[in-house]
């Protein structure tokens, strides 16, 4: 089960050489973590281009879900695995 | 080690599926440094003679390919993986109620409308679509209108709201020389004859009889094995591949060595969620056959702006708005031509499918699995190309080509030529008239020459 | 869990041999794993819901969880009814999870349910992927810890609801206008209220409350159980699903102190979902050791200290090169005829009783063994989490 | 007739745009004119209506109160002079059709009045004028059971408005209504299906339907002074307390349900600083349709709360509007959620009131496949609960159905005409 965020917090990323994220920033929490999967959503250029990057990240003990929107190249939370 | 290849490349005569032209692609292949590139439509071998000869022109190696759809499982597939059953399309937001009504669990895609083929070919005709549906309209007998020997009525398929992962598995076959271009030619024919209208069907048995000369690639991720891993059934896949390696092996193949391989695991990375578990399974599995592996990126579109237009196609093709497109539309803008280092940097080229890099969490036994998986990509770039390499159809445009005439002997053809053209004076002029006979002369004489008779 | 009756056995593994990952189970027999359809139905079908295979029978004091692990170690061999219960959990524990697989079985008992999304964080389609009937879930979103009080106030005064689920996730102390002093009398009249109402009251605990809430929970909550993540279950590199271990720190209906393990899979759509049910390509592991030393919310870790991976290497390996293993596997799959995978293709006999987690676990704990005894691979160290780690056996707990 | 075509017919005619709106309030108040004249009165209201503008007037032993029938037209007349854009046209009949077949040839043809017992009376009053003095009005009164006798020589197209039925009529060559009566009821039938039934009826004078008289709504209003003017919320509370319970026990005598509400509030402005308006205005629409007193005191009040009365109150009016008969719920069997829906529906407005409205609501699977798991489902406020479009399959058709239905009335009082 997964917690979604309604708002997509904006988060700080620490990438990699490769382009992948690191370590993330978040609500005073900072943390290194490792990317499981990574996927690609480019959705409704029709209308309003949605474009993401997503990367499923582990960290210590807790597993969430990050995007990269590239459109603005800005990094959000959108969810918790719980 | 030579330059990338793409191989698996579909041009707009894979009809409202590919969105550039095959002049377009070339151009592009040239742009990035290819070696070769591959032209693999569906079903059909359309644009092979527009692209080889723009290749050509530009100084890359044309490799004439195909890729299938086959419509029947090899063995039993009771779970339907292979080949699945068509689910009705999910409407979504902004869906018109009902949406599409398609088939339950049949047996076959096409069970329906190769019913009423069956039909069609046992001579009796197919029942009007209106006496089926209005009971009391007069079934008016209709002229036989004169039709031409072998004629068949055509058999409308209703493909739309039907999506790739619904339909038969996918392979890729390419020519290595002219026996395998003649191979696919007979393909082509066969499962078009065997199919309904625009829609080829091809089988494993059609397939088992034509493969003199073809290198087979074993797909995208609707292939049978990528189906079959990507639900986790390994054994399934180990057999299948297996299967078409035996099924594709010549004499002389050896299954490591690319030269004279002639079935390659395919691997793809579009960045979709299921990606690196595929890529990953499917290096495992060709090093437990021993199997070679090719990089491909199942090019639908030359440039990355190309995605727009291909959506649009699907649209049409499926007779939706691009909003009611759902998951019909291909959910990756990645199927465009990349160059080798494009490929390279995708996931698992950097190796960075890794639980085992300093950073990564360490998990246990992954590294090792990664570090084959990355090994394997790079090895499947550069098989790429080796294979492009090793393939080579000329088609032959420089000289003319007439088709064989024989003569009966003793005659030369001008001589036979002027002896039927007697005969049928004979039979045609009662009574022969002088005109007629002056006329014959003077084409026979000058016929000798190096003037074509004119007709008379 | 029982065994099915042959009969049973019979019809299920015919059914397994026309349809594969999509034929019914017998409850319980995956535990944790999502259904493989793809549209959750919301039909509600109220002459279905009671006493459907596998599922226990909800008593007039409790609830079941849906999971049996856990109903095992509670006293009333459930949730109870008409009492708070407190679930407390890390970031990634599955506390969410155990709170909407109650809230499921609360709606299969015919209830009404109110979530308090005081983190806004709801996903209905995972919801409903755990069984939920979104059209049985109220969800109100206070945007403070005092409002949402009131709502739960409001809704138990009324009796409309039947199990109300107060999500504390994200709540932050000093949030406004939340005065801390009286939290401890409105909670406690929060208690006294779904025990006259006799509705259920859920709270989802994160360990950062303050001291003085967490301490009135404890106090007023009936039942409080403890997750704590304990490993991931993954398939490759991705991470499909988690182990989580609960534990009853407080229990009014039965003994404390008992303990189980959970297995949790996320299946979070697609084809790839059908994987799940092979439990031979599923792998258990934990974070190595001195790599993610910070843990969730304790302080800044240094970043940029790790020197980066040097991406893929020049010199490539030829094909034959390449056909000799680069890396022995590390974990050679142990053939276990305990836990013969069900396979799609080929469906095997009803499995046993209780095999689901155990053989995900049994498998893992091999693999683990093999792995930290033999031959410690390169690089790779023995977690750190073994040693507090609970026997398998006695994990499970319970009668 | 087309517009154009009128105008060639009579160029000096001044055409007026229809005003239904305007047409349909000159009737009810003409309607609430005649309940004081006869307990039965019907008459169709809505302006699109062919049969807009005839009103039908129950006169059975009426002579005794207002005197003999042209007397009692006269009085009606006067009754209405003013509300109507002319004078009425009047006939008495022993049925509807003859009555109202009479009023027609009233305007047509001056005849001296007659008297005419017993039967119902209809008046047509359209918006024709006809020149004639305000307050004297047409009148044709046709004989006791001389229904028949009146209508023989009438033609026969009169007896239906159905232009297939009249082509039918005049191709079997029945040109006058003494025809039709003359014939078999079984031979109309035969050849008219239903309506020959009615034909049949009609031209011989005979009633084909019972009289359904119009009922005045009732009005419930209640309104009780505070003296002293109180200013907090608790005070309020106790006096609406006893205007919702009065008002509930009404409801419940009735068997009558609320679906809307209103709370007038005369504030008292001598000691307030400031702009203080006047009065303040509460318009509360109920989940459902109710005759809990508690359930509407309840909503007001924490309506009260939630914008409270900018100064002390001196008067407190309770208005219930749309009442309706309350309708009998079926409850469904096996699902316990049934009986508490209702109450659910209270529970979540009083939130959303309190709270906001969109911090309460429901959630609604959409794509369960979408990429983006923004789309996947939707968010449905409480107050619109279920309103949407995609709300019920047919496959659960169980309690949230109920709570739907109770959605769109609300919906649909929405849109009526709002005070």
């Amino acid at each position: 089960m997964t917690r979604l965020l309604r708002e997509h917090p904006s988060i700080d990323v620490e990438l990699g050489p490769d382009g992948e994220p690191i370590a993330f920033r978040w609500n005073g929490r900072q943390e290194r973590i490792e990317v499981c999967n990574r996927w690609r959503v480019e959705e409704s250029w029709w209308s309003r281009p949605i474009a993401r990057d997503y990367f499923k990240v582990a960290g210590a003990s807790w597993l969430a879900l990050l995007y990269l929107d590239r459109v603005d190249l800005t990094w959000h939370l959108e969810r918790l695995y719980d | 080690m030579t330059t990338y290849a793409e191989l698996h490349c579909h041009t707009h005569f894979s009809f409202l599926d590919g969105a550039s032209a095959p002049d377009e692609l070339v151009e592009r292949a040239v742009e990035l440094g290819m070696s070769g590139l591959a032209v693999t439509d569906h079903g059909g071998l359309y644009g092979v003679v527009r692209y080889s000869t723009a290749a050509r022109e530009a100084g890359l190696r044309p490799v004439i390919g195909l890729e299938i759809e086959l419509a029947d499982a090899a063995v039993p597939d009771p779970a339907g993986i292979v080949v699945p059953g068509r689910r009705p399309w999910r409407a979504g937001r902004g869906c018109p109620a009902g949406g599409i009504a398609t088939t339950g669990p049949a047996t076959g895609p096409t069970a329906g409308a190769l019913e009423a083929r069956g039909r069609a070919l046992a001579g009796a005709a197919p029942l009007p679509d209106d006496a089926r549906r209005g009971e009391g309209l007069p079934a008016r007998p209709r002229p036989a209108r004169a039709r031409l020997p072998g004629h068949r009525d055509p058999v409308k398929e209703d493909l739309r709201g039907v999506g790739e992962g619904q339909r038969g598995p996918h392979l890729v076959l390419l020519a290595r020389n002219a026996a395998g271009y003649r191979s696919l030619c007979r393909l082509v024919s066969r499962a078009n004859l065997a199919g309904t209208k625009s829609m080829s069907r091809f089988s494993h048995a059609l397939l088992a009889e034509n493969t003199e000369g073809l290198v087979a690639l074993s797909g995208c991720r609707e292939g049978e094995i990528a189906r079959r891993l990507r639900v986790g059934d390994r054994d399934g896949a180990q057999a299948a591949a297996e299967r078409y390696a035996r099924l594709f092996a010549s004499r002389r193949a050896r299954l490591d060595s690319v030269a004279t391989s002639a079935f390659f695991l395919e691997m793809q990375h579009h960045l979709l969620p299921d990606d690196d578990w595929l890529v990953a399974e499917t290096s495992r599995l060709a090093e437990e056959l021993g199997l070679p592996v090719v990089v491909t990126n199942d090019v639908h579109y030359a440039y990355p702006e190309g995605r727009e237009l291909h959506d649009v196609l699907t649209a049409i093709s499926h007779g939706r708005t691009l909003d009611e497109l759902r998951d019909l539309r291909r959910s990756d803008g990645e199927s465009f031509l990349k160059s080798a280092g494009e490929l390279m940097a995708l996931p698992p080229g950097r190796g960075s499918l890794d639980g085992g890099t300093p950073r990564g969490g360490g998990t246990l036994g992954f590294a090792g699995a990664d570090a084959r998986t990355a090994a394997a990509w790079v090895e499947g770039i550069g098989n790429a190309g080796e294979l492009a390499a090793g393939c080579s159809v000329d088609l032959g445009f420089e000289r003319y080509r007439f088709p064989g005439f024989p003569v009966p002997k003793g005659n030369t053809a001008f001589s036979y030529l002027e002896e039927l053209c007697h005969e049928g004076a004979r039979r045609r002029y009662h009574p022969i008239s002088s005109p007629v006979v002056k006329q014959l002369a003077h084409d026979s004489t000058s016929s000798n020459g190096p003037v074509w008779p004119s007709s008379s | 869990m029982t065994t099915p009756p042959q009969n049973v056995q019979a019809a299920l593994a015919s059914l397994r041999e026309r349809w594969g990952g999509a034929a019914p189970r017998w409850g319980g027999e995956v535990e944790g794993a999502l259904a493989v359809a793809p549209r959750p139905s919301p039909a509600f079908d109220p002459e279905g819901l009671p006493g459907g295979p596998g599922a226990l029978p909800a008593s007039d004091r409790a609830i079941p969880t849906g999971f049996h692990s856990v109903d095992a170690i509670l006293g009333l061999g459930g949730l109870p009814r008409s009492a708070m219960t407190a679930i407390q959990g890390d970031g990634t524990s599955g506390k969410t999870t155990l709170a909407l697989q109650a809230v499921a079985g609360a709606q299969a008992a015919g209830g009404i349910v109110a979530y308090l999304d005081l983190a806004r964080s709801l996903d209905p389609v995972e919801a409903a992927a755990r069984g939920v009937q979104l059209d049985w879930l109220v969800v109100l979103m206070p945007d403070s810890l005092d409002e949402a009080l009131a709502m739960a106030a409001m809704l138990l005064q009324d009796r409309t609801v039947d199990l109300l689920l107060l999500d504390l996730q994200f709540w932050t102390p000093g949030g406004a206008g939340t005065s801390n002093s009286n939290l401890a009398e409105r909670l406690n009249r929060l208690a006294a209220l779904a025990r006259r109402a006799g509705v259920q009251v859920l709270v989802l605990e994160p360990p950062s409350l303050p001291p003085a809430l967490a301490g009135v929970l404890i106090q007023v909550a009936a039942l409080r159980l403890e997750l704590n993540w304990r490993a991931w279950i993954r398939l490759g590199r991705d991470v499909v699903g988690q182990r989580t271990e609960v534990r009853v720190t407080r229990d009014r209906f039965g003994p404390p102190g008992r303990a189980a393990e959970l297995g949790i899979l996320y299946a979070e759509g697609g084809l790839r979902d059908a994987c799940l049910i092979r439990r031979d390509l599923l792998r258990e592991s934990t974070p190595g050791t001195g790599r993610l030393t910070a843990a969730w919310g304790s302080g800044v870790a240094p970043l940029g200290g790790v020197a980066p991976p040097g991406g893929y290497r020049p010199n490539l390996p030829t094909s034959a090169a390449r056909l000799a293993p680069l890396h022995p596997p590390a974990i050679t799959p142990v053939p276990d005829d305990a836990t013969s995978p069900s396979s799609l293709a080929s469906p095997s006999p009803a499995p046993g009783p209780r095999q689901g987690l155990r053989s995900i676990r049994g498998r893992a704990d091999h693999s683990w063994r093999q792995a930290v005894d033999g031959r410690p691979g390169p690089g790779r160290e023995p977690p750190c989490a073994r040693a507090g780690r609970p026997d398998p056996d006695a994990a499970r707990g319970g009668p | 007739m087309p517009l154009g075509a009128a105008h060639r017919l009579a160029p000096e005619a001044v055409f007026l745009d229809p005003d239904p709106p305007a047409g349909a309030a000159a009737l009810k108040a003409a309607l609430d004119r005649l309940a004081g004249f006869s307990p039965g009165v019907a008459a169709e209201t809505d302006a699109m209506t062919p049969g807009f503008g005839r009103v039908e007037v129950q006169l059975d032993g009426l002579d005794r109160l207002w005197g003999p029938e042209p007397l009692l037209v006269r009085r009606v007349g006067e009754a209405l002079a003013g509300i109507l854009p002319g004078p009425p046209l009047a006939g008495i009949g022993g049925t509807r059709f003859a009555a109202a077949v009479a009023a027609v040839l009233a305007g047509k043809v001056a005849v001296p009045p007659l008297v005419a017992a017993g039967g119902a009376a209809g008046g047509a009053a359209g918006g024709v004028a006809c020149g004639v003095a305000s307050g004297a009005v047409a009148l044709h009164a046709i004989e006791p059971s001389g229904d028949a006798a009146f209508l023989a020589p009438l033609p026969a197209v009169m007896l239906s408005r159905d232009p297939e039925v009249r082509a039918r009529l005049d191709r079997f060559g029945l040109r006058v209504i003494g025809q039709v009566a003359e014939l078999p009821r079984s031979a109309l039938v035969a050849r008219f299906g239903p309506e020959g039934e009615w034909l049949h009826a009609r031209a011989r004078g005979e009633e084909t339907e019972p009289f359904r008289p119009r009922h005045a709504p009732e009005r419930f209003a209640m309104a009780l002074p505070i003296d002293p003017p109180v200013s907090n919320v608790e005070g309020l509370r106790f006096v609406l307390h006893r205007l919702a319970a009065a008002f509930g026990d009404q409801l419940d005598a009735r068997g009558a349900a609320t679906a809307r509400a209103r709370l007038t509030l005369e504030l008292d402005r001598s000691f307030s600083t400031g702009d203080v308006p006047p009065s303040m205005t509460i318009d509360q629409l109920l989940p459902e349709p109710t005759s809990e007193g508690l359930a509407i005191e309840r909503l007001l009040i924490a309506r009260l709360e939630m914008d409270p009365p900018r100064a002390s109150v001196a008067r407190v009016e309770l208005e219930l509007g749309d009442v309706a008969p309350a309708a009998g719920t079926q409850l469904s069997l096996f699902t316990p959620q049934t009986g508490r829906t209702g109450r659910l529906g209270w529970q979540l407005a009083r939130l959303g009131l309190r709270f906001g409205e969109d911090r309460v609501g429901w959630t609604e699977l959409e794509d369960t496949e979408a990429a983006l798991a923004e789309t996947r489902w939707t968010w449905r406020r409480g107050s619109s609960f279920g309103a949407g479009a995609g709300a019920s399959t047919t496959g659960r058709a169980t309690a949230p159905d109920r709570a739907r239905s109770g959605g769109r009335t609300n919906a649909a009082l929405h849109r009526g005409p709002a005070s």
